[in-house]
C-alpha cells in the first residue's frame, strides 16, 4: 500500500514529490540519470509564446546557502514545447505541470488554451513573478487585483486546473493568496525566488548579467516555511510548496507548514539524484515519526 | 554522466595558488575523455551552494585515477585546497563534449594554445594527439613566473612555447605574439584560456580549423539550467543558442560568439 | 591618515562598522574581548519606554546559513537604559546609535525624545518593524503613511539624527524608503531581519515559541544588497547597510551597493571579534582594490 | 572567556550515537571549572550556522585538555562526531557559571544526578568534590542499556546507580525512584538532565540545597542576544529574568522557572 501517493486538482500523484520549473528543464537531462517515472509529476520550465534566448549570462551567482538567477524564460517558444518537449515527456507516465509565462495578459491566455490541451499536461502552474509590461514592469504577482484578473482569465481558457506560483516578494501573502484563491485557482504554488544581489568587488558590478535575480535554495527556506503556514491556514485550496527543499526531513517540513505537495529545485543542480533519493528515505522518515501516510501531516503544526 | 564519491589520492601546490589533485575513482574515469570536465562539490553541506566545473587534466585509465590541476581563489577552490589525502569529495561528470582528436590526422600538425588556469585540459588532448602519430605544439602563456607549471610535462610531448605577460619567464609577451613571431605553422589549433585570448585567436586566424574551449558560470552542468547560454555566430534571430556545459565547452572556430 | 573614517548625520567615525542593534546588547559582554573604542560606532538593543521580558523561549533557531530570533524586545525599559547602559557606555570614546521601538506612537517619541538628550546617544534608529498595535498589528514599517507619520513625531522630538530603520519584509522597499526620507529621516538603516519560521518534526509546532521570527546571516544577504542598491539610488540620505556581513568582503560588497556605514550582527555570535577584525582587515582589502579611501566605494555597482 | 582553536586528540564512541572528545587547548583549558560549558563551531563555514553549547566532562589542566561527551543527533553534532584526530575546532569558552563546589562543605554528602546527555558535566564535579572530601553518590538516569556510559568512572569515584526507563540495565525506572527507594541520603543535590527530570527533582526536594543545570537554545552564549532567558520564581511582576548562558546554566533549586 502506498504511503505517499498524492490526489491534487488534475494531479494524480504516486507521491508528492516534483521538480520546480525552471531547475529540471523539459526532463532530458534528468532522464539520463534515472527514470522519470519515479517522480510524483514534473513542472518544466516556463514555456512564453515566442522563443525566448533570455537574459545575458553570467546567469548565476552564488549565495551563502543559495543562488541567484536571472535565466530569463529562456524557453523554445510554445510551438516547440507541444511539438517536441511534451512529446518527448509522453513516453513516462508521470503527470505534467505547464509553468507558463508572459509578459503580456494575452501571452498567458494563448500558453494556457493550448498548452493545457496537451496529452500529459495535467495542470498548469501560473508563473505571475514576471513583469507585466502593460503596467509599467510591476509583476503580475506584487499587485492583488492584477494577480486576480490574470487568473480569471487563464482559468477560462484552462481544460485543466490552474495553480497559481506566488512571488514572496510582497508584503502580504495571504492578501494575494486569498485574491487568486477567490479569482478560481485550483491550488497555490509557493514561493518563487526572492529577488536578491550579489556585487563582483573588483568589477564593481552586479556578478549577474540582469542586475539583480532570483535567490533559491536552503537559504529561503525559512521565508517559504513562514508564507506557507499563514496562507495554508487561511485559503482552502491545496499548497504546492517549495523553498530550499533538499531532503525527506525538509518534506515533511514543508508539509507540517501546510503544503500537500512539494517542489525541488535548486538541489538538483547538487545532485542530481535528489528527487529520487528522497522520495526513497520519505517512507523511513515517516516510519520515525509514526505516520501511516504523507497526507497525515498537512498543515500537522497549526491544526 | 555519473555522480562518484571520488577519493583524494594526492594534492599537490604546483604554481602560485595552483593545484594539482589526483583522484581515485571507479567507475567515472572509464567514461571521460580529454577536454571534458567534472563538476566538483567541495564541501558536505550547502556553504558553498553550487559545484565548481573543473577540468580534466589527465586520464589514467589502468589505475583509475583523473587529474585535475585548479587555481584557488574564491571560497569554493580555497576549500578544496585544504582538503587532505585520503579525502572524499562528490564529483558529477565526465561533463561536456571534449576535444576533438579526430578532427587531426595523423602526420599532421597541431598548435595548443593554453592561457593559464586554460592550460590542465590541453595535457590529456596533447597526450591523445601524440598518440595518434600528430605533431604537437605547445604555447603557453600565464601572467608571470611564479604562475607556470607543467612545462616539462609538455616539453615531454612536443616543442614548447612559454609566454608571460611580464617576461619573467619564457617569451615576453601573449600567445598570438610567439605564434606570430617563432612563424609556427600548423593543421589544427586547440585552446583553452581566458576569453580575452579566444577572440585574439579567433580574430587572428579566422580561417583555421580550430576548437576553443569556454568558461562560463554554471549551475547544473548538465544542460537542465539554462545557465551557460552563449549566442550562435551569425544568427539573425538572436535566439539561438548553445550551451557551454553540455554542446561546450569546446566549440569550433567560428561556431558560438565569445 | 586614516582610510576608513566617516562622517554621517550625528555619527563621527573613526570607521563605518558598528554591531547591528540586538545582537551586541549594550556592550558590556564584548567588552570582555575588546575595547568597544575599535569600533566606528555601538548601535544598542531596542529601548522601549517599560521593561519588557519579551517572548517565550525557545527564541532563537537555526537555519541554513541564517538564524531566526524572536526574542520580542527583551530590554530593561528606558529609564534603566538611561540610567545604567547608557552611562557604563560612557567610558567609551564610541558614538551610540540608539535603537528604539514600541508599539504604540506615544511610546516612541518619548524614547525619542528622552534617550537622544544622552550624552553618548548620537543618533537615533527608528525600528519600525514592530507591531502597532492601535492599526491592528499591522507594522510601522510596512506602511509607507504609518512609517512617515512616524518619522516625523521622532524628528520632531529628537535631539539627533534620525536613521529609520526597514523593514524588508515589504513589496516596495523604494517606496518605503522615499516616505520616510521626504518625512524627514537623516538617513537608513537597513534591512531589517526577513520573517521566517521553521518547524520542529517531531513536536510538530514551530521551533520558535512565538511561531514565526526575523531571519538575519549571511542567508539575507542577497535581499540586503539588492535592496541597498536599488534605494542608494534614488533617496539622498546616507543608509547603514546590514544583512549577513561577516567579512571585509562583505562590507566592501554593501559600500559599493550603495551603504555608506555597516551593520553587523548575526556574525558576533559566531565569532565575537568579527567587528574588529573586519576593522583591521579593511586597509589590505582597500589596497587590493586600489582603493584610497573607503568612501571610494559608496554606490560603487551603479554610479 | 576566550575564543581558541583547539585540536581533537581523541573521538571515540562511547554509547549508542554518543560521542568521547578530548580536545587539547593553550590558555582556555586554564580558565575552566567544573559546570561550565563550551560553544563550539564544528564547521569552518555558515553550515551549520551557529556554535554549539556543550559541557565540559572534564579538565586536565596538566595536559591542557578538556574532555567533552555529546550526542550525535543533528546536523551540528554529525559533522562533529566525523571530525578526526588532527583536525580543529573553533571554541568558545569557558562559558557559565559552573557548578558550586564551595556550597558542600568536606565529610558531607552530595548526590549527583545526571539524566542521558546530561551526565556529562557531572564527572568533573564527582572529581572535584571528592577532591575537597566530600561523599559522592551518584544516580545516572538513561533510557536503555545502549545509552550508558561513564558507568566505571563515576563508581571509581563513589557509589554509582545507574536506572534505565526500559529496565534494560541497572534499576527500572526514574532517578527518583532510585533515590526513594534506596534511600540515599544527602547535603546537596547537583543535576544536570532533560528539564521533566529537573522539575521531578524540584518537585520532590524542595526544601533541600540544591544545584541543577538548565538547557536552552542560544545565540550568543555570552548573554548578549537574550535567546536564553529564563523567569525568576515568584516573580510577580514577571519581568525579571536570568541568562542561562552567563547567569546560568547552573541555578540553585528555586531560583528560576524550570
Ligand atoms: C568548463 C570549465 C572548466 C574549467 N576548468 C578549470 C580548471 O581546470 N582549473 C581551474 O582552476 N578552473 C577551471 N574553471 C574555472 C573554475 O570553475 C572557477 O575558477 C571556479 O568555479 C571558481 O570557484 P571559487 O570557489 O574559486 O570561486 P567563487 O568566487 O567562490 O565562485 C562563486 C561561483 O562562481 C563560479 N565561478 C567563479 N569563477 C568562475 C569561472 N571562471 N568559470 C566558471 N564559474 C566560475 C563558481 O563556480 C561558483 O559557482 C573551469 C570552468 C569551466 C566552466
Ligand atoms: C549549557 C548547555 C550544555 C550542554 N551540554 C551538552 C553536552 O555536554 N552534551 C550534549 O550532547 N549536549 C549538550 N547540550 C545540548 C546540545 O547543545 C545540543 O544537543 C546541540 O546543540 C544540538 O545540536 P545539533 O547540531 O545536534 O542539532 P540541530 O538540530 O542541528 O541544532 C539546531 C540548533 O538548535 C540548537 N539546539 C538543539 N537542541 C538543543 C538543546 N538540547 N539545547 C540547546 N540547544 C539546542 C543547536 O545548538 C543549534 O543552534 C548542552 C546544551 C546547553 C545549553
Ligand atoms: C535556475 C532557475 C530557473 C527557474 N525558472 C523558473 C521558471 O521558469 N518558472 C518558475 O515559475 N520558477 C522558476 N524558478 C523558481 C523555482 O521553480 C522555485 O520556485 C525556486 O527556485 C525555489 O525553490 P528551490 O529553492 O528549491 O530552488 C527557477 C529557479 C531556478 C533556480
Ligand atoms: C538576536 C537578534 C536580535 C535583534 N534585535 C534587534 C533590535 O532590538 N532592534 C533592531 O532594530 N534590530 C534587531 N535585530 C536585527 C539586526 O539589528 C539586523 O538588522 C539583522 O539581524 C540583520 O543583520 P545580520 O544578518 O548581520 O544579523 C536583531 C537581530 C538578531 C539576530
Ligand atoms: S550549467 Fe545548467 S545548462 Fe549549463
Ligand atoms: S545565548 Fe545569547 S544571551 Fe544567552
Amino acid at each position: 500500500m502506498s504511503r505517499l501517493n498524492m490526489e491534487l486538482p488534475g494531479l494524480s500523484m504516486r507521491n508528492p514529490i516534483m521538480p520546480a520549473s525552471g531547475c529540471f528543464g523539459f526532463g532530458k537531462e534528468y532522464a539520463k540519470f534515472y527514470n522519470l517515472e519515479k517522480l510524483g509529476a514534473i513542472a518544466i520550465k516556463a514555456a512564453t509564446v515566442e522563443t525566448r534566448f533570455g537574459n545575458p549570462t553570467p546567469r548565476v551567482a552564488e549565495t551563502s546557502s543559495g543562488m541567484l538567477n536571472a535565466i530569463g524564460l529562456q524557453n523554445p517558444g510554445l510551438d516547440s514545447v507541444l511539438a517536441n518537449e511534451l512529446v518527448w515527456l509522453e513516453q513516462y507516465d508521470v503527470p505534467i505541470v505547464a509553468n507558463i509565462a508572459g509578459t503580456k495578459t494575452e501571452d498567458y491566455i494563448e500558453v494556457a488554451e493550448r498548452i493545457s490541451k496537451a496529452k500529459n499536461v495535467h495542470a498548469i502552474e501560473l508563473n505571475i513573478s514576471c513583469p507585466n509590461v502593460k503596467e509599467g514592469g510591476i509583476t503580475f504577482g506584487t499587485d492583488p487585483k492584477v494577480a486576480s484578473e490574470l487568473t480569471k482569465l487563464v482559468k477560462e481558457v484552462s481544460s485543466v486546473p490552474v495553480y497559481v506560483k506566488l512571488s514572496p516578494n510582497v508584503t502580504d501573502i495571504v492578501e494575494m493568496a486569498v485574491a487568486v484563491e477567490e479569482a478560481g485557482a485550483d491550488g497555490l504554488a509557493m514561493i518563487n525566488t526572492l529577488l536578491g544581489m550579489r556585487i563582483d568587488l573588483r568589477k564593481r558590478k552586479p556578478i549577474l548579467a540582469n542586475g539583480s535575480g532570483g535567490l533559491s535554495g536552503p537559504a529561503i527556506k525559512p521565508v517559504a516555511i513562514r508564507m506557507i503556514h499563514q496562507v495554508s491556514q487561511v485559503v482552502s485550496i491545496p499548497i504546492i510548496g517549495m523553498g530550499g527543499i533538499s531532503s525527506a526531513e525538509d518534506v515533511v517540513e514543508f508539509f507540517l507548514a501546510g503544503a500537500s505537495a512539494v517542489a525541488v529545485g535548486t538541489a538538483n543542480f547538487v545532485d542530481p539524484f535528489v528527487c529520487p533519493t528522497i522520495i526513497d528515505e520519505l517512507p523511513g522518515l515517516l516510519d520515525e515519526l509514526g505516520v501511516e501516510h504523507i497526507t497525515e501531516l498537512i498543515g500537522g503544526s497549526w491544526k | 554522466m555519473i555522480v562518484e564519491n571520488m577519493e583524494i589520492v594526492s594534492q599537490k601546490n604546483i604554481a602560485s595558488q595552483v593545484y594539482e589533485l589526483v583522484l581515485q575513482g571507479q567507475e567515472l574515469v572509464s567514461l571521460a575523455i580529454q577536454g571534458q570536465f567534472l563538476h566538483v562539490k567541495v564541501s558536505e553541506g550547502t556553504d558553498p551552494m553550487l559545484r565548481r566545473p573543473i577540468s580534466i587534466a589527465s586520464i589514467d585509465k589502468d589505475k583509475n585515477q583523473l587529474t585535475v590541476i585548479y587555481r584557488a581563489g574564491g571560497r569554493g577552490t580555497n576549500m578544496l585546497a585544504n582538503k587532505q589525502v585520503g579525502d572524499q569529495v562528490s564529483v558529477l561528470g565526465p561533463l561536456g563534449n571534449g576535444f576533438p582528436v579526430e578532427a587531426t590526422n595523423a602526420g599532421e600538425k597541431a598548435v595548443l594554445i593554453g592561457g593559464g588556469i586554460g592550460v590542465p585540459p590541453l595535457y590529456e588532448l596533447s597526450m591523445q594527439l601524440v598518440a595518434k602519430g600528430i605533431t604537437v605544439i605547445h604555447v603557453l602563456g600565464f601572467a608571470s613566473s611564479k604562475d607556470v607549471f607543467y612545462e616539462e610535462k609538455f616539453t615531454e610531448l612536443g616543442e614548447t612555447y612559454v609566454a608571460t605577460m611580464d617576461g619573467t619567464k619564457g617569451y615576453h609577451g601573449t600567445v598570438i605574439d610567439v605564434i606570430k613571431d617563432k612563424g609556427i605553422s600548423f593543421d589544427t589549433i586547440y585552446s583553452c584560456g581566458p576569453t580575452p585570448m579566444l577572440k585574439a585567436i579567433e580574430t587572428t586566424f579566422p580561417e583555421e580549423r580550430g576548437f576553443l574551449s569556454l568558461e562560463e558560470r554554471m549551475g547544473c552542468g548538465i544542460g537542465a539550467c539554462f545557465a551557460c547560454v552563449c549566442h550562435v555566430q551569425n544568427d539573425p534571430t538572436g535566439i539561438a543558442y548553445k550551451k557551454i556545459c553540455t554542446d561546450g565547452p569546446v566549440f569550433a572556430i567560428g561556431e558560438v560568439e565569445l
